[in-house]
């Protein structure tokens, strides 16, 4: 079933998104074609815990900025790398918690309005809570598969978990040996972008796949960006394939995951990456960026 | 003024310690410089591996993030991330972890995470990344680093990564299975544990490099080996692939971090 | 003589409880034939999962075993047999499970395992393969079986796969999310959970056959529903889709177990 | 490195396994080109935990076959779906104990021969370990991980894990449920059949690609026979790749899968699957094949 929803069909939307919430019942739709405005209108609320993955690779930076467009606030945002799309919610105050493993702007350094947030609470105070890559993966894992924790042999020896109450120790039942266990995450929402779906929702996405069909299997509700939208998806060497049916809404979006890359699509923009740095150095610089991002 | 930089002799000592192995976990930065250095010296064999998911990537040029798209276009295989820690990492079959660090203490404890305080820190630093479980889970791992004394620092606030931890015995008592940071590699020179208290003492000294000079770099008391030596100079075939990887990247636009 | 057989009747009110679902997840022998009925009659968007790792399979014959080539080459996608446990049917994302069963107690627990003891078997049977936590994590189960007094028995010597365990709550207690067998699909009729006991009641009738027929081949005492119907009969759509998929299987050499 | 082992090169291929063992030395070394039968001499000896894997497809029955004709003895045999290759395996006498979830003639009926062994102790006694589907995808997941175990929903409510010590109970960490642990498998060689080898090792396989790769990885050495060795894998949709230094031997071995099928090769030869159920059903007609393998 393909529904085209116009501005009125936000409604009908809204009843949809109940009727596919994850329960017993039976009968999930599959995905819904939409526009960002609407897609992000309808499935990122304030408050909510939004996951946006990609890992360097297929980053959903339009659907971050379209979340700084409606002006969300109170988010939980997850995400194993916040880089750029994190600085920006951050620094436009979306966020009143940050769930990470490495927050930096790859190939150039520090996030800026991040470290502006942490070290003195600019715009606004954020909670954070702090893994390593590998606990994050399989927290997701854990999410994506109904599980409340993961197992890893992790974070032994650190002071990582000192922090973190979603970290704790688990023996193994059969030898006794300690290891590591992390908590579920199952985000409220998981954004994320692939390069190409069908009209039926089917979403494909290739080349470095990260962590994402674990961010919106893990998800309640999910909004995939594609650079294309086609007939029919051509199989492809190393993709991955969410069918329609655990995906809840798919907006087209071409260069969505500007300025990192879309493979067979565009390359990385490392000169964005670079100008981000001076851009987002000083407050007034940013405030600019966020007026004009703003205005668009 | 010698035919080759202080950065160029740490990346040409670092590519060489992968001499011999099979395979090499990535870190960001400066490891990667060495790793695929390495790939196109000493090592052609060498199989790569990012944490992105990249295996056996065989980049043209040196990539500017982990996840850049040459690393999966060139790689053998290409897997998710919970696959490449779960599957890869952790079971400890990959010969050699490659770390960077913002700070590296005297047992090769590495802090990428805060500087002061964590809940109001002075400096917040990016964090763990895919760090503490390649310094956990690598048969052995090498550290490379810049030698400065706010680099090399006597104690850490914050351990993101364990090295020797306490010292001696420490790895084997949390039940790690990796030997730990084997070298600690550095535009001036080279650092080993000492076998008896697992601290870091020097035990290369890059040509040129007076003893003194590293002493005054390193944020703590350095013992320097009695037999002492000093690193080979980069060869010529060295500096050639080296300046070549580099300045490809640099024609792409960008510098690595 | 009627138009179509006993079977032919079965496997048509079992692809009808597939109407209005997204997806099922799909055992292998009889529960296969109805579900790719189904995406051929009442339900043609159905996803049909296959233990194997094809998720929306779409296969022209019907396929000999959980694996055929047919399966994976028509998905929507295929993953790994870890994947499609963990990932896809634990977490309760799959609307129904569709089950065959050597034996089946009147409580819809499955057995799969052994006749007799299971140290010293008098019959060894297969064993779990994909059905118990099929049977747990689906958000519902439908099971499939053609109706023996063997088949259909008072007691289980062992269960293989919890249907409704010891009766109202027991699923609940055990911390089971999906709500279990609600409906049992024989050549003979179709049994449902009394919402108060959790026994299989007959509550549908084939046309032609008679109630007695049916406690004759029941195992324990048979509850007959006070608003028992007669199941529709086949249609000329449904017959001839279903001859033609068995026909194609056919020629292609094997039976269906 | 390539070295091609001829018939005098098995001392070689022996040190080259000890050095290559699972420990904390480095330097691994690339997949060794071997024939069959010097793969399975090197790899497979009397007492070893064997995991012959394959979902349906690519079943690697070549490989048992040549098991079966070396005489190995006292086999801990592993395999989500013993099928006829194990059968023949039993009934062959290599076989002390079984590690299974479902053991059936998919599409046909009962495997005679381990009815025979479970039964009646015929041609020997074998003990069994019997899981669910899940629960053996899960333990080689932990095994591949280099956890002792994994943690799933599974079991609940069934007399299975009466029978089998390698199911337990497990809490929660976070949230007090219980769940299930199952042990983990790391069987001393793993063997499976792939599509293709490149001359440097690398296996790739494609289509159902079952729990091939976490057998790999969690053993300790593996054998995998391909139905071609080529100069360069060309990418393939839906392809595994498994890098050749994490493999300890290739073997080429052309139709290797049969009576199973290779996706891209051949078909499932159907009609074998049901000429298997008349010759094993008797243990006399399973003799005279048995005479038969024997004598190739």
């Amino acid at each position: 079933m393909l529904v085209i929803i116009d501005a009125h069909g936000v409604w009908f939307l809204g009843w949809l998104l109940n009727y596919c919430s994850y329960s017993a019942q039976t009968g999930s739709r599959m995905a819904e074609l939409v526009s960002l405005a609407e897609g992000v209108a309808e499935l990122v609320h304030d408050g909510d815990a939004v996951a946006l993955e990609g890992f360097t690779h297929l980053i959903p930076v339009a659907a971050g900025q379209e979340i700084i467009r409606q002006g969300r606030r109170d988010l939980t945002l997850i995400r194993m790398t916040p880089d750029i799309v994190y600085d920006q919610l951050i620094g436009a105050g979306c966020a009143a918690r940050l769930v990470f493993s490495w927050g930096g702007n790859p190939g150039v350094g520090s996030l800026h309005r991040f470290r502006d947030a942490v070290e003195n609470a600019w715009p606004r105070p954020i909670e954070i809570e702090e893994h390593s890559h590998a606990g994050m993966a399989n927290r997701y894992v854990a999410g994506a598969s109904g599980l409340p924790f993961a197992v890893l042999r992790g974070y032994v020896g650190t002071d990582i978990a000192k922090h973190t109450k979603t970290i704790a120790t688990i023996t193994c039942p059969f030898t006794g040996e300690a290891l590591t266990a992390v908590a579920a995450l199952n985000p409220d929402v998981a954004v994320i972008h692939a390069q190409r779906a069908d009209r039926r929702g089917n979403v494909q996405l290739w080349g470095i796949t990260g962590v994402q069909k674990e961010a919106v299997l893990a998800a309640s509700r999910s909004l995939v960006t594609v650079e294309e939208l086609v007939d029919e998806l051509e199989p492809q060497p190393g993709a991955v394939v969410l069918p329609g049916w655990v995906v809840t809404a798919v907006a087209h979006v071409p260069r969505g995951a500007h300025p990192s890359y879309a493979q067979g699509y565009y390359d990385r923009d490392n000169d964005y990456y670079q100008s981000w740095d001076p851009i987002s150095r000083d407050r007034e610089t940013f405030g600019r960026w966020l007026d004009e991002v703003t205005a668009a | 003024m010698s035919a080759w930089t202080a950065d160029e002799m740490m990346t040409v000592t670092a590519a060489r310690s992968l001499a011999g192995r099979a395979s090499c976990f990535v870190g960001i930065g400066l490891p990667s410089t060495a790793a695929n250095l390495a790939r196109r010296t000493c090592s052609p064999d060498l199989a790569l591996i990012y944490e992105s998911g990249a295996i056996g990537a065989k980049p043209t040029t040196l990539p500017l993030s982990i996840g850049d798209g040459e690393l999966g276009e060139t790689a053998d295989a290409v897997v998710s991330v919970p696959e490449i820690f779960n599957y890869w990492l952790q079971p400890g079959r990959v010969d050699v972890g490659f770390l960077g660090a913002a700070q590296v203490d005297r047992r090769g404890n590495i802090n990428t995470t805060v500087i002061g305080d964590y809940r109001s820190p002075a400096v917040r630093l990016p964090g763990a990344g895919g760090a503490p479980e390649i310094a956990a889970s690598c048969r052995e791992t090498v550290v490379v680093v810049r030698h400065r004394p706010r680099t090399l620092v006597d104690r850490l606030e914050f351990v993101t990564s364990l090295g020797f931890g306490d010292g001696p015995g420490h790895r084997a008592a949390l039940g790690l299975r990796g030997r730990g940071p084997i070298r600690l590699i550095t535009d001036l020179g080279v650092l080993e544990p000492d076998p008896e208290t697992c601290e870091l003492t020097l035990t290369s000294i890059h040509p040129g490099v007076a003893v003194d000079a590293v002493r005054a770099a390193t944020g703590w008391p350095l013992t320097v080996r009695a037999d002492l030596r000093v690193t080979e100079e980069p060869t010529a075939a060295e500096l050639t692939a080296l300046r070549s990887l580099t300045t490809r990247s640099s024609t792409r636009g960008g510098g690595v971090a």
